[in-house]
């Protein structure tokens, strides 16, 4: 019979989410699962291996916490804003492990992971200096036409955790907006936990299939976390917190000064709905827009 | 007339676009020269964002290339994938703009370390889609202030490929398309038939031997050098009132 | 400036598709487009390479007009009825080359050729005796497993021809239902045909960019034309038309038939309007399905 | 009992599904078949079809496999593409149905042509999923009638590979999975340790004699044989008024 997968945020990352465990927290800028990064900062989580093309805050607060052993991706930025403090500490001491891509070699990467294909080629990273610093980027012939084309290899995460609008019980999930590597990251893992900002009746989800990247087939666990991407974004739910990029260059300039903050809005909080409770009224309302929406289209009921 | 840096290589950019370009555009400057030219002479400038935006019609000025303001009534939204394999590396863009810590001599950019990779003397943010998009893109423009530490002959590492040795050692590659123009605050650079840099335009005000006081070899000027023409008030009208209110852009000096 | 891409179906194909072009109407089942395809025997296009995973009828009276010179498939047959007979008589015959791949093999040549990759690597043809009859199907070897891995060369057809429910004028394009190798097939081909069941305003597509699979940047012309898969069908606009797949049997068991045939519903009309002013209307009223929409998304709007 | 051979092997097929499996599934019989289970015993199975439907729903039974009725309502709908690389490639298939022209001693299927390629006494539809559902799938079943012709000890063309000439060659070309049963109008069929065909099972009324010659090799009959259950009431039921009432794929003999 099928299994409850509907369930709380910290059982989810209390059972799927293990030490050591290679872990991708998806979302490029939109939909970041904030809420479960901070769980598993929470629960104390150690020698993982970080992967996102984008780490952004999430994995910078992730690596300040002692979360991380190394860390797989592309650009470590605070995006408009500047660098990534803690991460940028850690590796110029050498206290964490990188390998790096190009934004197209680890969504390929991902792409392999999904299709099950150890590798993926792309016409990129020739000439550039990164294949000599990442062995795992090689070449093959392509046998139509003699060229050299450069590959990278399957990323198989053993958890990925992905954000979605909604999605029902199952975890047949809709995502619109900026769909990032979300689809691909959930496929490429051996176990997906699924954060919604609402879980909606079966109907809903059935409504429109197109629109579901992510099927409840690969779902493993599914937590309904309303504001789980803040500061990050949910499009047509609250807006990218764009102050807060701009103030985590202030936090994070100052270890001290990051660590008392991650007691306050991480350890000093059960869960996201107790770190929302901290959050002033005005701030949050200031990132509602207004109400924009599609045109449905008509799926026919034929009979 | 008044205007800062950044509103010159903005405006200078922007001027370089022609209508009906498809430019894969960043944020901050590149992203203003892109809306003052679809505003100006080019309206069917497609601009796409390594997000998966595609005919992004931004109704504020995003901080990052991620803003949901570019997703709304944009023409087209995919993966991270599909922009890279399906638009990028498919060959349907005209014009990539790249930012860099360093661009040297044959157009070579560094957005990855100063120092050795081992032991940096900076760490960088990385790549990001710069390397995919100096392989790809068919032209590439950088923006990047003039000072010597940042055009040096060498980079420190190639994160992005220009005309690595010269056109020859690209092509052999089997990479076409490739760097085109550098836009600085003193003048503006294009490549010559070796894949030299080469300096072909200085902006008002600005002295050959201040340029080249501020680049790290020695840097060939062009016979037919020009001199950059000004911002006009149209453009300055809409960059100021329109596109950049409160300048967070174009305030002070280069960003 | 812009050029005008809205057009006639006539003017489209007169335009865009030549004598021995490398042609793709897409379509798997859903969204084929017939009125293109019977435009193309009216105007008496020879030598082209038809391709396509499932020919179908369409290509089937190709073959029996004389367009065609070769045809590139995976599964050639009359789905759930048998098999595609002026195809296979041609076949038989040795009057049409042919080259065959899997399912699989046509759509990952499809997104080679759709992403400029000259060959795309699948875990398929092992132990099957396809690639001895083809020797376009290769093998790489994975570099970091060692593995033989075969290979198809990218399929990048002279032009393909896209038909969607809606489109703007600019050939922005939603499509949802079955959506087969629609996108694909356009990326990959040099000049793009879009038909579309309906033009509609800008704002309609715009109000939904996750949904605009084929973006207006690609397409060459935008035609509109009303029931234009038929006997195909077009999902929440008509009912796939079984009646005449299996009637089709009949028609094309004699060639003489089948000629007759394409003189009265092909030859015998200028356009689709035509076509379907001789089509009865309760054939036509039996194929409307009940309204079933989507429930929409909000996209917010944030300023 | 009164019932066809068509509702025996259907029946017998959807009995063999349990609850969860990931199924790729055909038109006709192998759609009964996922049907049937899934109203009984197996209510979660996904029906997975090559068209990118993923939990399809359908409210009447489809004539094609690209039918509009298996979208409206479905768990899913993706690319073509994306049900071969994501979902088969990927190893979420635990079933997939493949019928064919011929299946051979070592569940090699045909459905290309009669005779020889280049000269074909009949010229069949071609591998459609077929192949790579035979490389992917974690188990293959195959619906056939049994006669000489169709099962013949070496088929005319391998368009999708069974365990080749044994379970060794297969695993050699690093392909996991592979055939699993066979279920035609007179029995049931499974594969030895060197992935041999062996009759497990006959239908009630077939004799083993009967089966020996409609079978083109000297098929292995295994030690434990057994008579297959028949249809019950319900399972007719089902299919009768609910399924197929038209009886466009039970009504007559073996389609």
């Amino acid at each position: 019979m099928k299994q409850a997968k509907v369930m709380s945020l910290g059982k989810a990352v209390s059972e799927l989410v293990h030490d050591g465990d290679t872990v991708y927290l998806a979302g490029f800028t939109h939909l970041i699962p904030f809420a479960a990064g901070h769980e598993i900062i929470r629960q104390q989580k150690r020698n993982l291996t970080l992967c996102r093309a984008t780490p952004d805050l999430i994995y910078d607060q992730m690596v300040a916490a002692g979360c991380a052993r190394k860390l797989v991706f592309s650009w470590a930025g605070n995006p408009g804003v500047g660098l990534l403090r803690s991460i940028r500490k850690a590796v110029e001491q050498g206290e964490l492990e990188i390998e790096e891509y190009t934004h197209y070699g680890m969504t390929a990467r991902l792409m392999a992971g999904a299709t099950n294909m150890p590798f993926y080629p792309l016409i990129s990273n020739l000439g550039s200096d990164l294949p000599s610093v990442n062995k795992e980027i090689r070449y093959v012939t392509c046998p139509y036409t003699g060229k050299r084309i450069s590959v990278v290899p399957a990323l198989k995460p053993d958890v990925s955790i992905i954000h979605v609008q909604r999605a029902d019980r199952h975890g047949n999930a809709h995502i619109w907006g900026i769909v990032g590597e979300q689809k691909e990251a959930a496929f490429a893992a051996s176990r997906v936990i699924l954060t919604a900002e609402e879980i909606v009746p079966d109907e809903v989800i059935a409504s429109d299939p197109n629109r579901t990247l992510i099927p409840g087939m690969i779902v493993d666990a599914v937590v309904e976390v309303p504001w789980c991407a803040h500061p990050s974004y949910a499009q047509g739910y609250y807006d990218r917190d764009n102050q807060f990029y701009i103030e985590y260059e202030e936090i994070s300039k100052d270890p001290e000064n990051l660590s008392k903050w991650l007691d306050t809005w991480v350890y000093g909080v059960t869960d996201r709905r107790e770190y929302m409770e901290r959050l002033p009224a005005d701030r949050v309302l200031a990132l509602q827009g207004r109400r924009r929406y599609s045109y449905p289209v008509d799926y026919g009921y034929y009979a | 007339m008044n205007y800062t840096s950044a509103e010159m290589m903005v405006v200078t950019a922007a001027r370089m676009l022609k209508n009906g370009d498809r430019v894969f555009v960043g944020i901050g400057m590149p992203n203003l020269a892109v809306n003052l030219a679809k505003r100006l002479h080019a309206p069917d400038v497609h601009m796409i964002f390594e997000a998966g935006v595609i005919g992004a019609k931004p109704s504020r000025l995003p901080l990052s290339i991620g803003d949901p303001c570019l997703v709304t009534g944009a023409g087209s939204v995919c993966s991270m994938f599909d922009v890279f394999a399906f638009y990028l590396q498919r060959g349907l863009i005209d014009i990539g703009f790249l930012g860099a810590a360093q661009v040297d001599r044959f157009g070579n950019l560094n957005s990855t370390v100063i120092g050795s990779y081992e032991r940096p003397k900076a760490r960088l943010a990385g790549s990001g889609g710069a390397c995919d998009i100096a392989c790809l893109a068919k032209k590439v423009f950088v923006l990047i202030p003039h000072e010597k530490r940042r055009l040096p002959e060498k980079v420190d590492f190639i994160t992005s490929p220009g005309f690595l040795g010269g056109r020859a050692e690209r092509s052999s590659l089997g990479l076409e398309g490739g760097p085109d123009t550098v836009i600085t605050n003193k003048g503006v650079l294009r490549y010559d038939e070796t894949g030299e840099m080469i300096l072909t335009s200085i902006h008002p005000g600005v002295t050959v031997d201040e340029v080249l006081a501020s680049t790290g070899w020695a840097l060939k000027v062009s016979s037919t050098l020009e001199i950059t023409p000004e911002p006009n008030d149209e453009e300055l009208r809409i960059l100021r009132e329109e596109l950049d209110p409160t300048g967070v852009y174009l305030g002070g000096a280069v960003v």
